[in-house]
Order: structure tokens, then C-alpha cells, then sequence
């Protein structure tokens, strides 16, 4: 089980803010992908990777980062603060 | 090191002349501010989104690396979330040095990293509706001169 | 264009709060701040001479040519002269732009030529005696990036 | 009649923070020579040209310039503001 959180137009498109997540995907490509088949909004939200952003355990990630130990993933647009 | 994420608004003026007093031995200070653009004078407001809790280390971890790179006396961030009218603060930086170069390096390098990052989203509100603020192609490469 | 070269202290607070407030359009204010150094302690106090009259004129132009280089919205340079005690500011410097690459670099420019280019001098007061700052050859080189 | 300023050590070194001098120098190197040339305390302040500036009617200037229809002259060293 991962919590996942979703920020900006990212969560707009998934509907809420975080979820708990049963997975057995290995990266966060894996869950990604798995997501993706699931429902549409995640494909939507998930259509376009090079707009999209991940922090795994509240670290600035890649989507081949590994889920073992993981605890907390985010997912949000490039950030636009300052 | 003085961090702060809030949704209150907050002084600059005060916070300044805080920071300038407790700087003993820096000959220079240097703050940068971001307002919300009243843009010829249609009401704008902004709705900020931040990551409690990766945002308060991500500063904090930029402000490290900020006294690792220059020779700082001290260094203030804060940055607002929620609701802003126009012409609000939104955020400031402050930095102090002997010399006034390594002040102004290091503001523009916090700038540059609080811009591209920091985990907060804006969201522009406006007669037309509300869009997320898109991040631009020059703040992403401002980062590769540091 | 607000530029003020006074014997009395100055509150930064004040001018930034008001300066911030009065630059409708504007999404970056930039401040620069110069203290007196507080050196480990030893009581220091600073005794600065300038030229009535060409300093006005000598800021005015630096303001000027910063207008011509980048888009500003507006600038503020605020300079004292006569006794001044360890801690206390010297001077100040705000511009407000846009977006902040031009804030920052109108900042840093006008901080060079005020440095090598208006007209005055600072004489360190120390336990030691009284002696006139010479000139940094890093101030004089730093005038070649503009 | 030029009114002549001196800043700082210059000041310091002549005595005196102004004066009006009577010359028939076509230029500011002619004058300084001229000054030189009159008094040891102005040999003393003027001893160093490359630590030297001169502002010729408040505008900073070289010691070639001439001196025709100028009003004020400002002698001092390279400017320590900011």
C-alpha cells in the first residue's frame, strides 16, 4: 500500500487530492502504466509524462525510480513557485 | 536560517529590517520580493497549491546548498499558499554576505531553484477564469547556470 | 525614479514596504541593502564624504542608463553620508520589473556603478585610528560585465 | 577663475576643501603641473596620477580635458560609494 497525492491540474483531473494504493508494480513507471489501464481520468492525467512530475518519499524522482520501501508518491505538473 | 510556508499574508518591510538588524558582521543584504501582477489593472487574484511537507525540506535544502556555494551570513524564505489578491507579496528571499556578490549570487540561485524546485502550483484567477500558471522554458534554464 | 543622498538614517523597512506598494505591474522587486560591518565586535563606525551636487546627477544618470537597459517599472536608490555607526545601513538600492532576471540584473548593475561611479568616500573609524577605503580592484572589474 | 574641489585624502592633503585659482592651463594636466609646481602640498596630492580623478563641471572626466569656459574642478580618488 502507497500513499499517493496528486497536485494542480493533476489533481483536478483524478478527482482527489490522495489515495491509498494497492500495487505489486516495481517503478513508478510500473504503477503509471497500471493506473493508466485502470480508469480514464488516470489516462488522462497521465497522458502526457514530459508535463508530468514525481516525488517518491517527498524527493524530486524519475519514473524508474523503484517502489520497494516506498511509502509516499506524488504526482504534480512542473512546479511554478516564486 | 529562517523558513517559513503559511497562508498568512506577511511584512516585508518588518521582516527586512529584522533580518538587516540580527545580520551582525554582513555588509550586504539583498531581498527579492514576488507580487502578484495587477495586469493593467484587471483584478487578479491567485490561488497557490503547495506539498506540505516536501516543500518545507525542499527550501531548506536549497538554502544548504545556497550556504555551501557562497559565503553567507544568513538566509530567509518565505512563501505564501492559498488565496492572493493583486499586488500581494507571494514570497521573498532574503540573503546576507560580507560582500555584495556573493548576496546577490545567492538570492538569484534561491530564486532560481524556489521558481522550478519548490512544490507550489499557481493558479491565475481572472475575469476569463482560472488556469494554471504553465512553467516557463527560461525558468528551467536558469537552473543550468549554477 | 526616487533618489535620495541624505546625513539621516533611513528606514529600509519603510521605503521597501512603500516602494513594493506603488509598483502596480510589477511581479519582482529587488532590494540591496549596504551596512556598516560590525568587525568581530570592535566598535566600528564609518565617516562617509561625497560631492553635493554631482552626486545627484552622477545617480540620476546610473538610473537612467538602467531604464535604457532593461524594463523596469521602477527604482529607488537611497545614499547617506556623514558619521555612521557599526550596523547601521548606508545605503539602499530597490527596482521593481516584470519578471526578476531584470530586477536582479538592474539591482546589480546600478550596485557597480554606485561603488565606482558616484562620487563617494568612506573613512573607516576604527580603535586603530582613521582610514580612508580604498578602492576594490574587483569593484572597478566588476563595472566590465555591463 | 576655476573653482577647484578637493575629496577625501586629496582634500585632506591640500588643506583646504575649495578654492578659486587663477590659471592660464589649457588643461587639467596643464594645471596639475602648474600646481605642482607651486606649493610641496600640492606635489604631495597630486603625486600619484593613477590614484587620482578629476571631474571637470561635475562630470567625471580626463586629465587631458581642456579647460576652456569650465567652471568647477573636482580633484579626488577613485570613489569608494555603495
Amino acid at each position: 500500500m502507497i500513499d499517493v497525492l496528486y497536485f494542480a491540474w493533476v489533481r483536478e483531473r483524478i478527482g482527489v487530492p490522495r489515495e491509498r494504493i494497492e500495487t505489486s508494480a516495481a517503478t513508478v513507471m510500473e504503477l503509471i502504466t497500471e493506473l493508466k489501464a485502470r480508469e480514464e481520468r488516470y489516462d488522462w492525467a497521465f497522458g502526457d509524462l514530459a508535463s508530468l512530475r514525481v516525488a517518491v518519499d517527498q524527493e524530486l524522482s524519475s519514473f524508474e525510480a523503484s517502489l520497494a520501501g516506498v511509502r509516499e508518491l506524488a504526482f504534480f505538473p512542473p512546479m511554478t513557485g516564486g | 536560517m529562517q523558513v517559513s510556508v503559511q497562508a498568512e499574508p506577511f511584512d516585508l518591510g518588518a521582516l527586512t529590517n529584522a533580518f538587516a538588524a540580527r545580520v551582525a558582521g554582513a555588509g550586504a543584504v539583498v531581498t527579492f520580493t514576488g507580487l502578484v501582477r495587477d495586469n493593467g489593472g484587471a483584478l487578479a487574484a491567485m490561488e497557490i497549491e503547495h506539498y506540505p511537507g516536501m516543500t518545507e525540506k525542499a527550501i531548506a535544502a536549497m538554502v544548504d546548498e545556497a550556504k555551501t556555494r557562497w559565503s553567507l551570513v544568513d538566509a530567509l524564505v518565505v512563501h505564501r499558499y492559498g488565496r492572493l489578491a493583486g499586488g500581494e507579496a507571494i514570497m521573498m528571499v532574503a540573503t546576507a554576505a560580507r560582500h555584495r556578490a556573493d548576496a546577490f549570487a545567492a538570492a538569484e540561485f534561491l530564486m532560481d531553484y524556489l521558481k522550478s524546485r519548490a512544490p507550489f502550483w499557481k493558479k491565475e484567477l481572472s475575469a476569463d477564469g482560472a488556469e494554471w500558471v504553465a512553467a516557463r522554458d527560461e525558468d528551467e534554464a536558469a537552473l543550468k547556470r549554477w
